[in-house]
């Protein structure tokens, strides 16, 4: 059913006894053209532009649990494409790009509410590396702009800009075009549009082997559910990367850790931008419906466990206090951790593998979540063609080998 | 925040430790091929499972040792000086087996 | 004036005293002991707040801290103003002023309200399907009209004043709830001699025993018995009891964290006392006593103000001596409800009805009868009725095919309910044990744990008090034997009490509406009815956390205490499945919300990290030194006259140095002492450069790489004798060097003797660099011939300066002549005394890091961290000499060799011109061949550094550039927002390309 | 020449509290030492220098004249003396040690203060995250660990008193921490 005012109406007068399921349920087929293993933002989309894009609709999207349960459910959902190297600014903005009319083109309010990232500088050395930012976004095309102290109060009101705090705020890079969207939304409105062209959303089944022929070629993922053929199988396991390419006999330049975040209790508007600071390590913004989002660290070891240390909250909190003084009397309402998969140069791997038939998009870290229509469209572009989208072409495995590292951290970008 | 059992130390809270990596990834000589200099510097094993991996007691006797976790439940199984033998990860994860069912 | 509703004596408020708050600017009066929800009951007043979606009004549901609808705002002044507490929760004190929250223009009469009129619209979701045309109007209406009307309370608008204390803390047992269970947990251990820790989030120990008036536990009433405990725990110095203290988190190895709250009931806060405090507490096992919560039931209009838990209407009239209503009915699925219907009914409360879904009732049906109270089984609530309060109920029978049929409707003024009794598991469950669920009492309890915890009491789903306190008990002595403590056997207790029976009902009781249209609430913070759960189903979303998550239930800030085990059942029947296989959805932390406040504890201003200054810090700034953050340090940025811009003052030090003399603070720089007879093997395995040869009393420019051979620090090392190097650092890097030097020394190469120690803090190091250093020093040292043939450049020697001990170096990192002096750093600041006024006297000056930036780009020296980002390598950064070609091996030799770190188009160190010769580029410029780029097109290098040159009279900038050594002498531009800048490049040093300078 | 004054990190800063609830007061100027080596070359030196180098983790040996060594890891023990022991303690090490080993001079680099009183645990745990009960941290335990954002040398001298170092520059930080720890307990 296409979402419309009028089927709201309508739908209101039936008892909304009328709204079908927004994916199909099915049973797997004994093979697909493609398979997807995770059924994150990811996955979903890359599933949907297989359909949408390339006509390759006999294709599973196989998820372990249920949709969107792993980071796509648990980020903080800050959206921006102001990184520092031409192959991040190309990939990141290729994603914006998209974000634009998502809502249109899914026919679901992902929500997407382009609010304004504010990064604040808190060193000269700061103001340096963000300067730099500004300058190779706008020779990008890409919008950031520099703010003096007053203009990020104005911007963001709560903001202390006192001279007073231990690091004071000594200005901010600003995309307008950057902020948020609502996470769930995005999965859900992928895996409707997707489902509709066809694809099958497989979840409660875990893949659990990847079979290759004589050849060496995919043939087949093992699952909790049974064997499903696969000519084309694509990884988006996210903070499983690993463990999955693993039963390739791939290994991965990859760690997984706990990243941690929060929300407070609902508040009525208070923080109308998206905040960073890379310097004290703090992110917040205001969800719709009221509550602030706070981004946390991950914690020093890999883990699995999806929890994480309280200090690592502690720290996060001392921060937005310290920039939000008049927050210190506002409540955590709930706390919870995700796992994401870090690359040695903080940025992602969407490329083929040595194993023909395999394809990987991993490595996002702590700050794929934006990158998810970007990423989702240029995976389908590499499944289908067999050969990468001119936006993620720079992201290989291959880099790794070379040295020819795209190394956002190394160049005092953020996460996020 | 882990308890951590340092084998100078005994156990101390994690806020005094540093972790280090992955443990037994031999530094290769010069005449390494780019396979093994990019295995070196950037391959992590990443096991769901038990790791082997290094920690610091940075803010204690400072000394690094290895220590053999399991990265679900978070729990430690063995401690061990640098320099001793990597455990059998295998044989370990097979008794922690028997010891959840009994 | 007494309020209406307060009984004429019993329960535990001070009565002789007589408080007066005020509720939304209303005044009224309470007793010491109230909490902001009984004085308002005691006052007649249910309605308290509004819901979040549909703006309903709503009352009262609980008594503790699950409660979902009472949220209130407590105003002290502008900074201590705190949103969103329970009503239930705050105690009042003389003077405090609560307010209503999400709601326009007043509680009573709210615009928001009108939502209600569109609740079929407003279905779950709802927003995911509209919203979306003209797509502008996301941004520029709809989302701004949704996030006003979202949100409860408002955050204060001024910085909060108040303190917030941390503590860590560690025990062998730590008793989490304070009720018969816990306390008794808490007397056994305290009996074995374990060191304890008893906590509970009410404002008093006792949990349900301050409720329960009829309990008897050894011949004592509840309460004496209590107290008498509460006292031997007290008394004991092993024992810690806090009250107001709610664990919050149960995290890996026995962690618990507590949320202490200390002076928020207090009129007048002492002022040496913080608010809250954060606990982290590490206990050697931990005994969860956190009982039960009661569960509401499920039924159309089971929302209204006055409908209330009926445990709590009974703590209200026991603990609080106040009547819920007049005449209240009773709707229940269990047995406590009669009790409550018991003791209300003795108070003098008329009962109107007492309806029990379960045909046969429970044992308590009799006793209810006799003491007068209208019981109907297997009835249930079809609806009710009234706008700001319940007027009145319509009650049905319960037919065999599960739908009532309505037979009467009597007015009441408060509707009491039970569902059943939850145990408390949320602790338990975080510290990652696994729940099971018991079919018999359909509640979940602790499994198979994952931590030294046991549970013990109603949380363990034990009920009937004597066998509460018998576990409760046992389980304190378990935990003290497990904690290494000798214990003394079983205590059993002999106690009487009208005890609940686990078993109740789940779910949506049974009406004779079409549940499809009906608004039976669920979780009624956030709105969530039981049709909306039925809906998400539809639509696909069957996994319980994607029914939480488009429905929102259980995410409000009660986080579904009481609502999520109705979800849950609905959903199950629904589904057609049992309960375990659809499953909770995860207990998170905090248990309840914790304030920002505590998290963050004393950090802030200066203790949010360590403000470090150098040991001449109190000096420069008596000079007027305006400083920088440089990592946690303040270093002297530069050194203003009255009136100097920065621009001006930097000029006149740059000139100072070149021209006479400058005095720089150095002693942020990193340092290590390197000692051993393996000492120069270990130095030159680590740097870039060859190290072996270096001469005692010789110092050298060092390259530090990673094994990935990118450029990771540099500094000058000294060699004081055979077997000791003075190593130094960047002053952002000491820490990170030392742990890589001490990795390698450890882990590499143990069999090296060879030693690292930290000196950066004991040297307190000063530059004396131009043309007349040797002059300015001569008269301090002692020792030392510091002529030019004894002491040449980059050499080391030790001696006095000022009469104490000191290495003193000749290097230079302006291009001038000149010497760095390291001294023990207490004599720092009497060192830098001595030197700066024979610097000025010679006419020089002090001078800051932003001039020593310049002087060294004049010279093309880089800094690390910019000139280099973790990208460079050596040779990019034009430091190939550095790189011992002949050595075999050093950490990164490999690693320099890859295939993209020699590839031809790498970015080089290069100077950059102005043709203009006066515009100062901007650092983090990037650089085009061509002056109007097209957009997305490639940028070549950019510009790392940039100033303004006293020395050469015009602009200079260091920059990274593509195949840069190969374009000196080619035009390119820095575009900016207003046309490009052209400019030339040049080779990186600007200034005394010979060196002519550094022989003084 | 004139002489050089010598400012310790912790002098100007001043005393906190009152002797017996809590009172923290700066360390007289004192020499110091890091002795890095072979546990042989620690025990010769500790026949020395009067004060055992311990081979036994987390203690602390001290001499009644002022002399202290304090185990810190299993080759580095932090010694102490008297401010005018520093060239006698110099002159020991040189003339005992045989064996190839570190010594390095940081009587600058640490500072100290003396913290005591019956209250000087909830103090100290406001920030340092160790069990100080004197069942878990006996008299005579030294160690390296954190107060809140800096990493410390704590030893504990007597059932009430411990002796706490820090690097010079955290000084200003361990001051304010502990000042405002002590307050509530001091009000
Ligand atoms: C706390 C936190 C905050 C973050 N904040 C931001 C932010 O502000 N901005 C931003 O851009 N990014 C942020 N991120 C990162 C972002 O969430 C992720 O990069 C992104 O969501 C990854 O999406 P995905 O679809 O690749 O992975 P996921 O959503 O994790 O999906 C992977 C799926 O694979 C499934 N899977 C794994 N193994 C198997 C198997 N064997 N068989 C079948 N299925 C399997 C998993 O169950 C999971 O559902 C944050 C992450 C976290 C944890
Ligand atoms: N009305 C009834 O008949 C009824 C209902 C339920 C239980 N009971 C009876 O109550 C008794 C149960 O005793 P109990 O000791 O198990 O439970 P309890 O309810 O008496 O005590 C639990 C205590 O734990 C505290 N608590 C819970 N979570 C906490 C947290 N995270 N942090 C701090 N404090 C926390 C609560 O404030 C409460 O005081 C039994 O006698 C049982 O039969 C009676
Ligand atoms: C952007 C965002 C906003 C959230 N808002 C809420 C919220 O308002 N209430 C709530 O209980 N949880 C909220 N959550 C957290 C989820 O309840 C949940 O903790 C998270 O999805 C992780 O799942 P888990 O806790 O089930 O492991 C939010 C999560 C995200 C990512
Ligand atoms: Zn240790």
């Amino acid at each position: 059913m296409h979402f419309s005012y009028l089927s709201l109406i309508r739908q209101a007068f039936a008892a909304n006894a009328g709204w079908p399921r927004q994916w199909r349920d099915p049973e797997p087929k004994p093979a697909y053209d493609v398979v997807i293993i995770g059924g994150g933002g990811h996955g979903l989309a890359t599933a949907y532009y297989l359909a949408a894009e390339h006509g390759i609709r006999n294709v599973a999207v196989i998820e372990r649990g249920w949709i969107g349960g792993g980071n796509s459910g648990r980020n903080t959902t800050i959206v921006r494409s102001n990184y520092l190297w031409e192959e991040s600014e190309a990939l990141y903005d290729h994603a914006l790009d998209i974000w634009q009319d998502l809502s249109q083109v899914l026919n679901y309010n992902v929500m997407y509410s382009a609010r304004g990232v504010l990064m604040l500088a808190h060193t000269v050395h700061d103001v340096q590396s963000s300067k730099r930012h500004i300058h190779a976004n706008r020779l990008f095309g890409i919008d950031n702009e520099w703010l003096t102290p007053e203009e990020c109060k104005a911007f963001c009101p709560p903001l202390n800009i006192a001279k007073t705090i231990r690091y004071p705020v000594l200005g901010g890079a600003l995309q307008r075009k950057g902020g948020v969207a609502r996470h769930d939304a995005v999965v859900w409105g992928y895996a409707r549009a997707a489902s509709g062209l066809g694809v099958d959303i497989i979840q409660n089944c875990e893949v659990t082997g990847i079979r290759r022929d004589a050849s060496g070629a995919i043939e087949a993922v093992e699952t909790t559910r049974g064997r499903i053929g696969a000519k084309k199988v694509g990884i988006v396991a996210a903070g499983h990367s690993s463990v999955v390419a693993a039963m390739a006999d791939v290994r991965l330049p990859l760690e997984s850790y706990p990243l941690q975040a929060l929300v407070s209790e609902p508040l009525k508007p208070i923080v109308p931008c998206v905040i960073m600071s890379n310097t004290i390590h703090a992110y917040i913004s205001q969800s719709d419906k009221g509550d602030l989002v706070i981004g946390a660290g991950t914690d020093q070891y890999v883990s699995y466990s999806q929890t994480g240390g309280l200090y690592i909250n502690n720290a996060t909190l001392e921060a937005i206090c310290e920039l939000m003084p008049t927050l210190r009397r506002v409540r955590m309402m709930r706390g919870w951790g995700g796992i994401v998969d870090t690359t040695p140069d903080r940025s992602p791997i969407l490329s083929k593998t040595p194993v023909p038939g395999l394809f990987i998009n991993c490595g996002w870290g702590t700050g794929g979540f934006k990158a998810t229509p970007g990423s989702g469209h240029a995976f389908a572009h590499t499944i289908a063609r067999d050969e990468p989208h001119p936006a993620n072409a720079a992201f290989t495995l291959e880099r790794f080998r070379s040295g020819r590292l795209i190394d956002e951290a190394a160049a005092a970008a953020v996460a996020h | 925040m882990l308890l951590i059992r340092c084998p100078y130390c005994g156990e101390r809270p994690e806020i005094e430790f540093r972790n280090m990596g992955e443990a037994h990834i031999l530094r290769p000589g010069t005449d390494a091929s780019d396979d093994e200099i990019a295995d070196f510097l950037y391959r992590r094993s990443n096991t769901k499972g038990l790791i082997a991996e290094r920690w610091r007691h940075v803010h204690g006797c400072s000394r690094f040792f290895n220590a053999v976790r399991h990265t679900v439940t978070d729990k430690f199984v063995s401690i061990y000086k640098t320099g001793e033998p990597k455990p059998d990860l295998t044989a370990l994860a097979a008794s922690l087996n028997g010891v959840a069912r009994s | 004036m007494t309020a209406p509703f307060r009984t004429a004596s019993g329960g535990r408020i001070k009565r002789a005293e007589t408080l007066s708050f005020s509720f939304d600017g209303r005044p009224l009066e309470g007793h010491p002991g109230d909490t902001l929800a009984s004085a308002l009951l005691a006052n007649g007043i249910h309605l308290v707040g509004r819901s979040f979606k549909y703006h309903r009004p709503r009352g009262i549901l609980t008594a503790g801290s699950e409660e979902p609808n009472a949220l209130v705002t407590i105003a002290r002044d502008a900074g201590r103003t705190t949103p969103n507490l329970r009503a239930t929760e705050v105690e009042i004190y003389s003077g405090l002023k609560a307010s209503s929250q999400n709601r326009w223009p007043s509680l009573s009469f709210d615009v928001g309200g009108i939502n209600d009129l569109f609740a079929p619209i407003f279905a779950s979701g709802f927003y995911y399907k509209t919203f979306m045309w003209p797509k502008s109007f996301w941004r520029s209406v709809y989302e701004p009209q949704i996030r006003a009307a979202a949100g409860f309370g408002m955050a204060p608008e001024k910085p909060d004043p108040d303190r917030y204390q941390q503590r860590y803390a560690h025990c062998d047992v730590m008793v989490v709830g304070a009720g018969p269970a816990g306390l008794a947990a808490a007397l056994a251990a305290m009996e074995s001699g374990a060191r304890v820790i008893i906590v509970d989030e009410g404002a008093e120990f006792g949990g349900s025993l301050l409720t329960d008036t009829s309990a008897r536990i050894d011949g004592k009433t509840g309460w004496h018995w209590a107290a008498d405990i509460i006292m031997s725990l007290g008394l004991s110095d092993k024992v810690t009891c806090l009250t107001r203290t709610s664990a919050f988190g149960y995290y890996a190895d026995n962690m618990i964290g507590l949320s202490e709250r200390i002076t928020d009931h207090l009129e007048v806060p002492p002022a040496h006392a913080p608010r809250e405090r954060l606990w982290q507490v590490r206990a050697k096992h931990v005994v969860l006593a956190t009982g039960a919560l009661e569960r509401p039931l499920v039924f159309p209009g089971n929302d209204r103000p006055g409908v209330m838990l009926a445990e709590a209407a009974r703590t209200y009239l026991n603990r609080y001596g106040v009547k819920v209503g007049s005449r209240v009915a009773v709707a229940t699925a269990t047995d406590s409800a009669y009790q409550a219907a018991i003791d209300l009914k003795a108070a003098g409360v008329e009962i109107a009805v007492l309806v029990d879904v379960r045909p046969e009732g429970g044992a308590l049906v009799e006793l209810a009868r006799e003491a007068g109270i209208r019981v109907e089984l297997g009835a249930s609530v079809c609806d009710t009725v009234g706008r700001l309060r319940i007027s009145s109920l319509a009650i049905g029978r319960i037919g065999a095919d599960g739908r009532a049929t309505r037979f009467e409707t009597i007015a009441c003024d408060g509707l009491l309910v039970s569902g059943g009794w939850t145990p408390t598991v949320h602790l338990y469950s975080q510290s990652r044990g696994k729940l099971r669920f018991d079919a018999a009492s359909q509640t979940f309890l602790p499994g198979v744990g994952a931590q030294a915890q046991i549970s013990a009491g109603a949380a363990n789903g034990t009920f009937g008090l004597e066998s509460v306190l018998n576990e409760g008990y046992a389980a304190g002595e378990a935990a003290a034997r497990a904690a290494g403590k000798k214990t003394f056997g079983a205590k059993t207790f002999s106690a009487e009490a009208t005890d609940a029976a686990p078993a109740g009902t789940l779910g949506a009781l049974p009406t004779d509406r079409d549940p499809s249209r009906v608004r039976a609430f669920v979780d009624f913070q956030h709105d969530v009815t039981a049709k909306d759960l039925k809906l998400a189903l539809r639509e696909g979303f069957r996994s319980i956390e994607h029914m939480k998550r488009y429905t929102t239930t259980g995410m409000a800030t009660d986080q579904g205490k009481t609502s999520n085990l109705n979800a849950l059942a609905i959903a199950a029947k629904e589904l057609g499945k049992d309960i375990p296989s659809v499953g909770l959805t995860t207990f998170r932390m905090p248990y309840t919300p914790v304030s920002f406040g505590i998290l963050a504890g004393v950090a802030r201003g200066d203790m949010f990290e360590p403000v470090r200054q150098t040991a001449a810090h109190a000096s420069a700034l008596a000079l007027g030194a305006v400083f920088e953050d440089v990592g946690a340090w303040k270093r002297a940025w530069y050194f203003p006259k009255a009136g100097e811009t920065m621009h001006q003052a930097v000029n006149r030090e740059v000139t100072a140095v070149r021209q006479t003399v400058g005095l720089f603070d150095a002693s942020t720089l990193g340092k290590i002492e390197v000692v051993g007879p393996d000492a120069a093997e270990f130095m030159h395995r680590l740097y870039t450069n060859p190290f072996l040869k270096l001469e005692v009393g010789r110092c050298r420019y060092g390259i530090l790489t990673k094994d990935d051979g990118f450029v990771f620090d540099d500094g000058v090392v000294g060699r004081i004798a055979a077997d000791r190097f003075h190593v130094t650092t960047t002053t952002g890097g000491a820490a990170r060097v030392l742990s890589h030097f001490e990795d390698y020394r450890q882990t590499e190469w143990p069999d090296l003797k060879v030693w690292l120690t930290s000196t950066s803090e004991q040297w307190a190091t000063f530059a004396i660099q131009g043309p007349k250093a040797r002059d300015i020093i001569a008269p301090f040292v002692e020792g030392i011939d510091i002529s030019a043939a004894a002491m040449p450049h980059m050499s080391v020697r030790g001696g006095t300066f000022l009469g104490v001990p000191a290495r003193l170096f000749r290097m230079s990192f302006t291009g001038e002549f000149g010497f760095e002096v390291n001294v023990p750093a207490d004599y720092g600041r009497a060192v830098w005394d001595a030197l700066y006024p024979a610097v000025i006297a010679a006419g020089g000056a002090a001078y800051g890091t932003e001039a020593m930036h310049v002087l060294r780009a004049e010279k093309g020296y880089i800094i690390v961290g910019q000139e280099t980002d973790g990208t460079v390598t050596p040779d990019d950064a034009g430091l190939a000499w550095a790189i011992g070609k002949a050595k075999a091996d050093f950490v990164g030799k490999r690693g320099m060799l890859r295939a993209d770190l020699v590839a031809p188009g790498r970015k080089q160190l290069v100077g950059l011109e102005t043709v203009d010769g006066t515009t100062v580029l901007e650092e983090g410029a990037q650089i085009t061949p061509v002056a109007v780029p097209a957009k997305r097109s490639h940028a070549i290098g950019h510009v790392t550094s940039s100033y303004q040159s006293p020395t050469v009279g015009r602009s200079i900038a260091l920059a990274l550039l593509e195949n840069g050594r190969a374009r000196h002498g080619e035009r390119l531009y820095v575009p900016m927002p207003n046309g490009a800048i052209a400019v030339v490049v040049t080779d990186p040093v600007f200034y005394d390309k010979e060196g002519k300078r550094l022989d003084g | 020449m004139a002489e050089a004054q010598r400012i310790a990190a912790f002098a100007g800063l001043g005393s906190i509290g009152r002797t017996g609830r809590f009172l923290m007061e700066p360390l007289p100027n004192l020499a110091r030492f890091i002795f890095r080596g072979s546990e042989a070359a620690a025990h010769d030196l500790g026949l020395a220098f009067g004060a055992d180098l311990s081979r036994e983790p987390l203690k602390a040996n001290a001499t009644a004249d002022g002399r202290a060594a304090l185990w810190l890891g299993p080759d580095e023990w932090l010694l102490i003396g008297p401010e005018a022991d520093h060239a006698a303690i110099l002159g020991i090490v040189a003339a005992t040690v045989i064996e190839p080993s570190s010594l390095v001079d940081i009587s600058h680099r640490n500072t100290g203060i003396l913290l005591s009183g019956s209250r000087v645990e909830p103090v100290l745990n406001a920030g340092c995250p160790l069990d100080l009960d004197v069942s878990a941290f006996p008299v005579g335990m030294s160690t390296r660990t954190v107060l809140a954002k800096v990493e410390i040398v704590l030893w504990r001298k007597a059932a009430s008193t411990f002796h706490l170092e820090c690097g010079r520059s955290f000084a200003p930080y361990v001051h304010g921490f502990v000042a405002e720890a002590a307050r509530e307990f001091l009000g």
